[in-house]
C-alpha cells in the first residue's frame, strides 16, 4: 500500500527550480532511499513533506489524503517524523529531555495540570519517560541520557536525532543523511538501528544518504534526483547500473 | 609512540603536539594528553570514533576552543618550532594555519562571493584573490550559477563545497580540515579529496585531515593517527595502518576477510573492540 | 529612636529628618541644587542653635523620581522613627499623600501642587511656594490686566503640568478670557514646531507654560524662530537662572516667570545667610533660585521644629500650622502663614520677565484673594 | 492654503528632527551590523561627545574645528576604552548579555557626565547661523539642515564600505559568527574596535548637533530611545534602513503631534510612531529593508 | 565524562524527576524555609545595618521574584526578549487598583482577575510574536510599553490620569495586611506557590515546548509542537505572572501611578533574569534579590560618606547608578550565564570533587 505520494511537486527560490515535477510514491513498510547530487532537492522534498516549504504546484497525499494545507505540527501529529541534514536538536536541553519533547504529541499535560504536578503531570512524566528510556536503551545511549546535547560530538547528536523523532511514534520517518559523519563502526550500527526501526517497529523509512554502501545495502527501493527532477526510480541494483545516475551522482570507480 | 616515518625523521615537524590536555567548562576532560606531530608537507589523517576529540583537537590547534568555553589546561603546542598557545586564533590564521570547521559553518548573511572574499581576509594583494575566486568556482561549477544567493540557503554539499573553497582562498601553510566529505555526493567527494591532493603536491600546504570516510583518507594520506578517547591509540604511516586488522574492522569496513559485508547480515550488538577502555 | 552615624561630641541627639530629592533623575537638573540647599540649611540651622540645643540631621537620599522608591525611602524612614520628610516631586508627594496622612509624617515637598494644600483631605502636608493653582490664576489674573484677550495653555503630560490647568481654565472663563486649544509639549521635547504651528492658528496674546526649564527654552526658542507674537507665562519650575542662557535672545521681553521666590544672589536681607553659606562651602558652585526654595522650606520647618511641644508628627504639625506671617527676610514674594484650615503658604508672587538685554527682572507683584472654594483647587 | 502651509511645515520640520534620529541610528546600525550588539548606550555616546566638545569649547576656549576633531579623537579614544575593557571580555557570549552590558554602560556614562558636569543645562555657544531659514511660511533652522547633510553623508560612506570593503565583509562576517570569523583571520576585536569608534564619532557628531539646538543636559541620552522605531522601522541592518527610518519617525512624530495631539490630550507624538512601527512590523517583519533571517533546515 | 552524580541512584523514575534529590538539600531547604518563616520576627538588628526597612525590602524582592518568573518564562524559556513587562506590571497593578477601588470588588478576587486581564493583554501585545522574531518582537514589546504607558496617562477616566489612584492595603478575615509583616507573609505565600507552578511548568510538557521554540522553533514545529499557540501561551502565563506581581504591588506601595511602570523596569526585570540566570527558575529568584538588594547595599557607603563630607553627597549620588552598572557589567564579563549558572558550576565541582575530572 502506497503510504505517502508526491505527485508533479514543483518548487522554485527565485531563479532556481528546486523541484522540477517530481513524483514519487512511499510503499508502506519499505526503505526507500532518495539519493541525488548536492543541491539537487532532496532536502527540499523533505521540507515540502513536512509542510516547511509549500510547493509552487503538485499534490502531497499521506495515506491517500491530501496534506498540502497543514501546517507542520499537524502533519506530525498524523505520523510523520523526521530528522535533519544539519542536525537541529534543542542545543540547550538535556537528551531525555530532546527525546520527550518526541512525545510531545502523545502528551495531554497543560498550563495548569503541569504547574501542579502532583497527579497527572506527574504520572504521564512518569510513563513516557519509560518509553523514552526504551528508546535511550536501544540507541545504546544511556551514559549521555543528562548531557546537554549541544556539548555532545556531531555523531551522538545524530543518533539523539532518530532517537527524537523516533519518540513520536511515526508511522513514517524521514531521514536526511542520518550516516553523515560516522566512521565505518557507527555507520554500521546507525544501519542497524534503521533496519531495526524498519522491522520491528514497523516503520516506514524514507532515507537521504550520499554513503552508497548504505543506500544500496538497505534500501528497498531508490530514486534518483538531479537538478529537481528525477531521473530514475527502482531497486537498487537497476539504479547502480543506470548510466543516468552513475554519469551524474554515483561516478565510473566501483562502489 | 612509535616512531614517524624515516624519511621525515629528521626533520622538524611544522606542527606538534604535546601532551596536551582540553578541559570544557571547567569540568569536562577531554583531550587527555594528546600528542601529534605533523611533518611540513605532508598529508596526515586523524581518526577516531565519535566524541573521540578529534574536533576539539583541531580547536585546540587553531585556537578556536575558546569561543566553547574550553581550554588548553597542559601540554603545549608548537607550530614551525615556535609555541602558539598564547596566540590569539585570528593571528594564527595569518601564521597559515587555517581550519574549515565541522559542520559547514558558513556566514549565512553573506552571500557566496562575499563568503569567499571573506576567507580571503588575511591576504592582501586583491588580484590574486580574483584568480583564487576563479579557481574556486572552476572546481565548484555548482558554486558559480548561485555566487550571489545568501549562502543561508544553499544545500547541505553547496554549504560544505564553499566552506572547503573558503579554506583555499585563504590559501593556509597547514590546513586543518574537519570532515571535508561530510554530505557530500560520492562524485564530489572523489573530487574534493583530488583537489586536497592536489594543493598538496602542487602548493606544499601540510594538510591535517579529520575524516570519517577512512578509505578515502587513508587513500591520500601519508601518516594516520588513530585517536580514542582523547587519545592517540595508534600512529603510522599509511600503507603499515591499512594492513592492521583493527583498523580494517572499524574503520575500514572490512571484516576479517577483507570484503564487504551486508548490514543486515551483522548481528546485533558486537561487542566492539577498544584499544583502551 | 535610631542612633545612626551620630555627629562627634553632639551634645544631645540629633532630630534626623527624612530626605527624598532627585540628584539623578530627570528633574535632578534643578533636584540637585535643591537637596545641595536642604544639607546646606541644616548645616546653618546647627550652627545658629539647632532645634532648642538640639542640631538636626538630614538624611539626603535621592530617589531618582520614581515613585516607588520614594515610598521604599519613606517607609524606610518612618521605621527609623523619623516623622518629618523633605520631599519633592508632585507625582510621589500625592503617591505618599496617604501614608503620610496615616504614619502622621509631616511632609514637607517642593510640589506646590494645590491638591495638596487642604488639610481636610492632606492634614500633614506642607509647603512653601505659591500653589500652581494660585500661581495659574494669578498669571491670568495678570493677562487681563495687562489687556490680554486670548490664552493657550502649554504644558507636559505630567502631573506637575497638567494639576492646575483646570484652575487657569476656570480663571480665564471667569476673566472674560478667550482659551485656545492645548498644546502638549513633553518635558524631554527636543522641538515644539508642530505645537506651536497649532497655536499659531489661534494666534493668542498669552500663552501659559507649565514645563520644566528646558522644555521652556525648546519652545521660546521654536516661537521666535515661528516669528509669533505671543508672550509666556511661566510656572516656576519652567523659569529659573538657565532660561535665558538657554534660550538665549529669544527668551527677550518673551518670556514671563511665575516667581514665588526671590531669586539667588539678589539683595534681600533673607539672602546674606545663603550666600555666606555658599562662600564656606562652595564657593565655586553655581546656584539657581531652587536653592532659595529649599532654603525657606528649612527655615520654616525650623521654625515649627522649635515651637512644637511634641517632637512628633502632630507636635509638628500643629507647630506648622501656628505659623503665621513668618519673615522670609525677602525671599518670597510675600510672609507664610498656615492655619489649621488652610496650607496655602501665601498667595502672592513675582511676576519676572526677560528683559531686552537678556536680565531676569521683576515686573510686578500680584496677590490673588484667599478664596475658600480655591483650597485645594 | 493655510491647512497646506501647515502641512508642509509638519513635514518639514519632521524630516529636520528626523534627521538627527538619522543620525544616531546610523552609528547604532552600525555596531549591530559588525557585531550583532544592540547598543543601548548609543544616547549615552552622543551625550558625552556634546560634552566634551562643549567643554572644550567654553572651559578650555578652543576654537569651533580644533574642539570638533578634539572631540572626534576623545570620542574615539573612548569608544576604544569601552571595546577593550567592556565588550572584548564578552566575545562569543549570547547577544542579550551583551544587550545588558551596553545598558550598564549606559548608566556608567551618564553618572560619570552628572559626577564632571553636573545635571543643570549647559548651553552651547552658536556655532550655526541662528537665523532660520525660511521658504514660503515654512521655517527651519540652519543646525537642522547641516544634521540632514551630515546624515546623508555618512549613508553614502557607511553603505559603500559594507558592501566593497574587506573591513566592511569582514564585519558582517563577525556579526554572523564571530566563531567562524575568527577561523578566517578576522580578528573579532578589530571589527569590535573599529565599529564602535566609527559609531562613537558619528554619535559625537550627532551630539554637537543636538547640543546646538537644545543645549546639553544629562537628557540628551534620551535621543537614544527614539533610535528603536527607527531602527527597526528601517531594518536593523540596513543603512539606508536606518536614515530612512530616522526620518519616517521624525515626520510620523510631527504629523502626529500636529493633528492628533489635540483629541488625545498630549503625548501621541512619542506613542504614535511606535503603533506604526508595530503595523508595518506585522506585514513587514523585517522592516523595510532588513535582511530576513535565514530558515532553513 | 558523566556529569550524573556519583553514589545517589535512583530507582524510580519519579525519584529521579524529584526537585530535591538528596536528604542534604531537604535538609537545608526546610531549615530555609524556617528562616523565611522567621525573618519578620529577626529582622530588627539588620535593619539597622543596611540603614533601611528590610521588611519592605523583602517584599519588593518577593513581588519581583513573581514578576521576574514571569518574564523568565517568556525570555530564559520561549526566549521572547520581552521590553514590555514593566507596562506589564503597569497593568496588574491597575487592573487591581480599578476592581477594588472603582469597581468595589475585594482584593482576594481582583488578585487573580488582575493577573487574567494583564495575561489577556500580555497576549494581544504578543500576537506580533507569530511573526516577529528575535530582536523585532523585543522592540514591538517595547513599542507595547509605550502604548500602554499612553494609555495608563491619559485615559484618566479609567486611570485617574498622571496623579493615579490610591488603593487601599486588603484584608484577611477582617486583619488588616497593611503593615509590612502581614503583607510579607501573603507576598511570600505566593512567592512560594509561583516559584513551584513555574519549577513544575518548565519541567513538563508545556515548558519543554517553550525551550524547544527557543532553541529552535522550526525543528520544534515539525517534532508536532503548536508553536503559535505556545508562542501565546507563554506571552500568556508570563503576563499573568507579572499581572500577580502588580496587583501585589499596588496594594503594598497603596498608590498606582505610570510612572513606576516605565521602561527602566522593564530593563530591570531584564536585568534580573540575566543576572540571575535566563532560563533558570532559581535564575529568577537571584536575580530580583540581587537587582533589589543592590542599590540598597550601595547607599550604605554613600550614607556613610554623607555624614563625614555632607556637602558633597550628590556627587555620590549620581555616582551609585554608575557603579550599579558598573557591577552589572562585571558581572556579564565575570558571570556570563547569571548566577544560576554559578550555583550548578560550584554544585558540579564539588559532585565530583576531589576526583574533578
Ligand atoms: N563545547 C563543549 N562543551 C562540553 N563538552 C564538549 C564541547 N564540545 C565537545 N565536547 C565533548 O568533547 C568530546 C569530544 O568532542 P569532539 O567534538 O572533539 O569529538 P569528535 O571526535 O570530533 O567526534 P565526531 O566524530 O562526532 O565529530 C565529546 O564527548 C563532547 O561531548
Ligand atoms: N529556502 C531556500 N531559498 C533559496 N534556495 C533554496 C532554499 N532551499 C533550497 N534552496 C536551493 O534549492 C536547491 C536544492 O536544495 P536542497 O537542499 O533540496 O538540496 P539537496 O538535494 O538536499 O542537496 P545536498 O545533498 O547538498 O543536501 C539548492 O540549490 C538550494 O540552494
Ligand atoms: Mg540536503
Ligand atoms: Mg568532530
Amino acid at each position: 500500500m502506497i503510504i505517502l505520494e508526491l505527485k508533479d511537486i514543483y518548487l522554485h527560490f527565485g531563479g532556481i527550480m528546486a523541484l522540477n515535477g517530481v513524483s514519487l510514491d512511499v510503499r508502506e513498510g519499505e526503505i526507500f532511499a532518495i539519493i541525488g547530487p548536492n543541491g539537487a532537492g532532496k532536502t527540499s522534498i523533505f521540507n515540502c513533506i513536512s509542510g516547511l516549504y509549500s510547493p509552487d504546484r503538485g499534490q502531497i497525499l499521506y495515506k491517500g489524503k491530501e496534506i498540502n494545507r497543514l501546517s507542520p505540527f499537524k502533519r506530525a501529529q498524523l505520523g510523520l517524523a523526521r530528522s535533519f541534514q544539519n542536525i537541529e536538536l534543542f542545543r540547550g536541553m538535556t537528551v531525555i529531555d530532546n527525546l520527550m519533547l518526541g512525545r510531545h504529541i502523545h502528551m495531554r499535560t497543560n498550563l495548569f495540570t503541569g504547574g501542579l504536578w502532583f497527579g497527572k503531570a506527574r504520572g504521564e512524566e512518569i510513563r513516557h519517560r519509560e518509553i523514552v528510556e526504551e528508546i535511550i536503551d536501544f540507541l545504546e545511549i544511556q551514559d549521555i541520557r543528562k548531557k546537554a546535547v549541544g556539548t555532545l560530538a556531531y555523531g551522538l547528536q545524530k543518533r539523539v536525532e532518530l532517537g527524537r523523532a523516533l519518540a513520536l511514534d511515526p508511522q513514517v520517518l524521514l531521514l536526511d543523511e542520518p550516516m553523515a559523519g560516522m566512521n565505518a563502526e557507527e555507520t554500521e550500527d546507525m544501519a542497524r538501528f534503521i533496519l531495526d526501526i524498519n522491522e520491528e517497529r514497523d516503520v516506514t523509512v524514507v532515507l537521504i544518504e550520499h554513503d552508497m554502501g548504505v543506500v544500496m545495502d538497505i534500501s528497498d527501493r531508490i530514486c534518483t534526483l538531479d537538478f529537481g527532477e528525477r531521473i530514475s526510480m527502482g531497486k537498487p541494483a537497476e539504479i547502480q547500473a543506470d548510466p543516468k545516475v552513475i554519469a551524474a551522482y554515483l561516478g565510473e570507480e566501483e562502489l | 609512540m612509535t616512531e614517524p616515518a624515516t624519511d621525515t625523521k629528521k626533520k622538524q615537524p611544522i606542527l606538534s603536539l604535546n601532551n596536551v590536555e582540553v578541559i570544557y567548562d571547567d569540568v569536562i576532560l577531554v583531550l587527555k594528553g594528546m600528542s601529534l606531530d605533523v611533518y611540513e608537507g605532508q598529508i596526515v589523517a586523524l581518526l577516531g570514533a565519535n566524541g573521540a576529540g578529534k574536533s576539539t583537537t583541531l580547536k585546540a590547534i587553531s585556537g578556536l576552543l575558546k569561543g566553547e568555553e574550553g581550554e588548553v589546561t597542559d601540554g603545549s603546542i608548537t607550530y614551525m618550532g615556535q609555541p602558539i598557545d598564547a596566540v590569539d586564533p585570528e593571528k594564527r590564521v595569518s601564521m597559515g594555519i587555517f581550519q574549515v570547521m565541522e559542520g559547514r559553518r558558513v556566514f549565512d548573511d553573506l552571500n557566496v562571493d562575499e563568503n569567499l572574499y571573506a576567507g580571503a581576509h588575511t591576504r592582501k594583494s586583491r588580484s590574486e584573490v580574483k584568480r583564487d575566486m576563479e579557481m574556486v568556482f572552476g572546481y565548484f561549477p555548482r558554486l558559480t550559477e548561485r555566487r550571489h544567493t545568501l549562502a543561508g540557503y544553499l544545500s547541505g554539499g553547496e554549504q560544505q563545497m564553499l566552506a572547503i573553497g573558503r579554506a583555499l582562498m585563504a590559501r593556509p601553510r597547514l590546513m586543518l580540515l574537519d570532515e571535508p566529505s561530510l554530505g557530500l555526493a560520492p562524485l564530489l567527494v572523489k573530487e574534493i579529496f583530488e583537489i586536497i591532493n592536489r594543493i598538496n603536491k602542487e602548493e606544499g600546504t601540510t594538510i591535517l585531515l579529520v575524516e570519517q570516510n577512512a578509505r578515502v583518507a587513508l587513500s591520500i594520506a601519508d601518516y594516520g593517527y588513530i585517536m580514542e578517547n582523547g587519545k592517540i591509540v595508534m600512529d603510522d604511516p599509511v600503507d603499515k595502518l591499512k594492513e592492521n586488522e583493527d583498523v580494517k574492522e572499524f574503520y575500514l569496513g572490512l571484516s576479517k576477510v577483507g570484503d564487504r559485508k551486508s548490514y543486515r547480515d551483522v548481528k546485533h550488538y558486537r561487542r566492539r573492540k577498544r584499544w583502551i577502555s | 529612636k535610631k542612633e545612626e552615624a551620630p555627629k562627634e561630641e553632639a551634645p544631645k541627639e540629633p532630630i534626623v529628618i527624612g530626605g527624598i530629592f532627585d540628584t539623578t533623575g530627570p528633574t535632578s537638573d534643578v533636584g540637585k541644587d535643591y537637596a545641595v540647599a536642604a544639607v546646606d540649611a541644616a548645616e546653618y540651622i546647627n550652627a545658629n542653635g539647632g532645634v532648642n540645643g538640639r542640631p538636626i540631621e538630614i538624611i539626603a537620599n535621592d530617589y531618582a523620581y520614581k515613585p516607588d522608591k520614594a515610598v521604599e525611602l519613606y517607609k524606610t524612614y518612618v521605621d527609623q522613627g523619623i516623622f518629618l520628610i523633605q520631599g519633592w516631586g508632585t507625582g510621589d508627594t500625592n503617591a505618599l499623600k496617604e501614608l503620610v496622612n496615616r504614619d502622621q509624617t509631616v511632609y514637607m515637598s517642593a510640589s506646590y501642587d494645590s491638591g495638596l494644600n487642604d488639610p481636610t483631605k492632606t492634614p500633614y502636608n506642607f509647603y512653601v511656594g505659591t500653589s500652581y493653582g494660585d500661581a495659574i490664576r494669578g498669571a491670568m489674573q495678570y493677562v487681563k490686566e495687562v489687556g490680554g484677550k486670548k490664552v493657550v495653555f502649554i504644558y507636559p503630560d505630567h502631573p506637575y503640568g497638567k494639576n492646575p490647568i483646570p484652575a487657569g481654565k476656570a480663571m480665564a472663563e471667569e476673566l472674560g478670557l478667550e482659551v485656545g486649544p492645548d498644546q502638549f509639549v513633553a518635558l524631554n521635547a527636543t522641538d515644539a514646531v508642530s505645537q506651536l504651528t497649532n497655536m499659531k492658528k489661534f494666534n493668542p496674546d498669552w500663552a501659559w507654560i507649565g514645563g520644566t526649564t528646558a522644555s521652556t527654552a525648546v519652545i521660546i526658542k521654536d516661537a521666535a524662530k515661528l516669528g509669533l507674537d505671543t508672550k509666556f507665562l511661566i510656572n516656576v519650575w519652567g523659569f529659573d537662572e538657565n532660561l535665558p542662557k538657554l534660550a538665549g535672545e529669544a527668551a527677550n521681553e518673551r518670556a514671563y516667570g511665575m516667581a514665588p521666590f526671590t531669586f539667588y544672589g539678589v539683595d534681600v536681607p533673607g539672602m546674606k545667610p545663603i550666600l555666606e553659606m555658599h562662600q564656606a562651602k562652595h564657593p565655586d558652585d553655581n546656584h539657581l533660585v531652587r536653592y532659595t526654595q529649599a532654603w525657606v522650606s528649612m527655615m520654616v520647618m525650623w521654625d515649627a521644629l522649635k515651637r512644637a511641644e511634641t517632637l512628633d508628627g502632630p507636635g509638628v504639625r500643629a507647630a506648622l500650622e501656628q505659623v503665621t506671617d513668618f519673615d522670609t527676610g525677602g525671599l518670597t514674594a510675600a510672609p507664610i502663614t498656615f492655619t489649621g484650615t488652610d496650607h496655602r503658604p501665601n498667595t502672592t508672587l513675582f511676576i519676572y520677565k526677560v528683559d531686552s538685554t537678556g536680565k531676569q527682572v521683576p515686573v510686578k507683584e500680584v496677590t490673588l484673594e484667599r478664596r475658600a472654594e480655591w483650597l485645594g483647587q | 492654503m493655510q491647512e497646506l502651509w501647515f502641512f508642509l511645515q509638519l513635514v518639514i520640520q519632521g524630516l529636520a528632527v528626523g534627521s538627527v534620529y538619522a543620525l544616531v541610528a546610523l552609528g547604532f546600525v552600525l555596531i549591530y551590523k559588525a557585531s550583532s550588539v544592540i547598543n543601548f548606550a548609543q544616547g549615552e555616546l552622543l551625550m558625552v561627545g556634546a560634552y566634551i566638545c562643549l567643554a572644550l569649547l567654553t572651559t578650555y576656549q578652543v576654537p569651533f574645528w580644533a574642539g570638533f576633531f578634539l572631540t572626534m579623537a576623545f570620542s574615539v579614544i573612548l569608544a576604544l576604552l569601552i571595546e577593550r575593557l567592556v565588550l572584548r571580555p564578552m566575545i562569543g557570549e549570547p547577544a542579550i548579555s551583551i544587550i545588558m552590558i551596553t545598558i550598564g554602560l549606559s548608566l556608567i556614562l551618564k553618572s560619570v557626565v552628572a559626577g564632571i558636569w553636573g545635571t543643570q543645562i549647559k548651553v552651547f555657544p552658536a556655532i550655526f547661523p541662528q537665523t532660520p531659514v525660511r521658504v514660503g511660511e515654512i521655517m527651519v533652522s540652519q543646525v537642522y539642515i547641516y544634521t540632514f547633510m551630515a546624515s546623508m553623508v555618512f549613508l553614502v560612506l557607511f553603505a559603500l564600505f559594507f558592501k566593497y570593503s574587506r573591513m566592511g565583509i569582514a564585519m558582517r562576517a563577525t556579526a554572523n559568527s564571530n566563531q567562524v570569523a575568527l577561523s578566517m583571520g578576522i580578528s573579532v576585536k578589530k571589527v569590535f574596535a573599529i565599529s564602535w569608534c566609527v559609531a562613537a564619532v558619528v554619535s559625537a557628531v550627532g551630539g554637537i548637533l543636538i547640543g546646538n539646538i537644545n543645549g546639553v543636559n544629562s537628557t540628551l541620552a534620551g535621543v537614544g530611545l527614539k533610535v528603536f522605531p527607527a531602527v527597526i522601522l528601517g531594518g536593523l541592518d540596513s543603512i539606508p534602513g536606518a536614515v530612512l527610518g530616522g526620518l519616517i519617525i521624525g515626520i510620523l512624530e510631527n504629523l502626529s503631534g500636529g493633528y492628533l495631539d489635540h483629541y488625545f490630550g498630549g503625548g501621541v507624538k512619542e506613542v504614535a510612531p511606535f503603533v506604526v512601527l508595530v503595523i508595518i512590523l506585522m506585514i513587514k517583519p523585517y522592516g523595510l529593508f532588513g535582511t530576513e533571517e535565514i530558515e532553513r533546515v | 565524562m558523566s556529569l550524573q552524580q556519583s553514589g545517589i541512584f535512583h530507582e524510580t523514575y519519579k525519584e529521579d524527576m524529584a526537585i530535591f534529590q538528596t536528604p542534604f538539600i531537604k535538609f537545608w531547604m526546610a531549615a530555609f524555609m524556617v528562616l523565611l518563616i522567621l525573618f519578620p520576627w529577626i529582622n530588627k538588628p539588620l535593619n539597622a545595618l543596611v540603614n533601611t526597612n528590610t521588611l519592605y525590602l523583602m517584599n519588593l524582592i518577593g513581588i519581583y521574584i513573581i514578576g521576574a518568573h514571569g518574564l523568565n518564562i517568556l525570555t530564559g524559556f520561549t526566549g521572547q526578549i520581552s521590553l514590555g513587562h514593566g507596562a506589564f506590571m503597569g497593568v496588574g497593578a491597575y487592573a487591581s487598583a480599578i476592581l477594588t477601588v472603582k469597581v468595589g470588588i475585594p482584593f482576594w478576587f481582583a488578585l487573580p482577575l488582575a493577573g487574567l486581564i494583564t495575561a489577556l493583554v500580555g497576549m494581544v501585545f504578543g500576537i506580533p510574536s507569530l511573526r516577529l522574531k528575535g530582536l523585532y518582537l523585543a522592540i514591538a514589546t517595547m513599542a507595547a510599553q509605550f502604548i500602554i504607558g499612553y494609555a495608563m496617562r491619559n485615559w484618566s477616566t479609567l486611570t485617574g490620569g498622571s496623579t493615579g489612584i490610591v488603593v487601599s492595603s486588603p484584608s484577611f478575615f477582617g486583619i488588616s495586611l497593611g503593615d509590612d509583616r502581614s503583607y510579607y507573609y501573603l507576598v511570600y505565600t505566593l512567592v512560594i506557590a509561583t516559584t513551584l507552578y513555574t519549577k513544575n511548568l518548565t519541567r513538563t510538557r508545556p515548558g519543554r515546548a517553550f525551550v524547544a521554540i527557543r532553541d529552535r522553533y522550526l525543528a520544534a514545529e515539525v517534532i508536532g509542537v503548536n508553536v503559535w499557540l505556545y508562542r501565546i501561551l507563554s506571552f500568556g502565563i508570563s503576563s499573568f505572572l507579572v499581572g500577580i506581581a502588580g496587583s501585589l504591588w499596588a496594594h503594598y506601595v497603596l498608590v498606582v501611578n505610570d510612572e513606576a511602570f516605565g521602561i527602566w523596569l522593564s530593563v530591570q526585570y531584564l536585568a534580573m533574569i540575566i543576572i540571575g540566570g535566563m532560563g533558570s527558575v532559581l535564575g529568577g529568584i537571584y536575580g530580583a534579590v540581587f537587582m533589589t538588594l543592590l542599590p540598597i547595599l550601595l547607599r550604605i557607603p554613600e550614607h556613610a560618606l554623607t555624614q563625614i563630607y555632607p556637602g558633597v553627597f550628590a556627587i555620590f549620588q549620581s555616582m551609585t547608578e554608575g557603579v550599579f552598572g558598573l557591577i552589572i557589567i562585571l558581572f556579564l564579563i565575570f558571570e556570563p550565564d547569571g548566577l544560576a549558572a554559578r550555583w550548578h558550576t560550584i554544585k558540579n565541582y564539588w559532585k565530583l570533587w576531589p576526583f574533578s575530572y
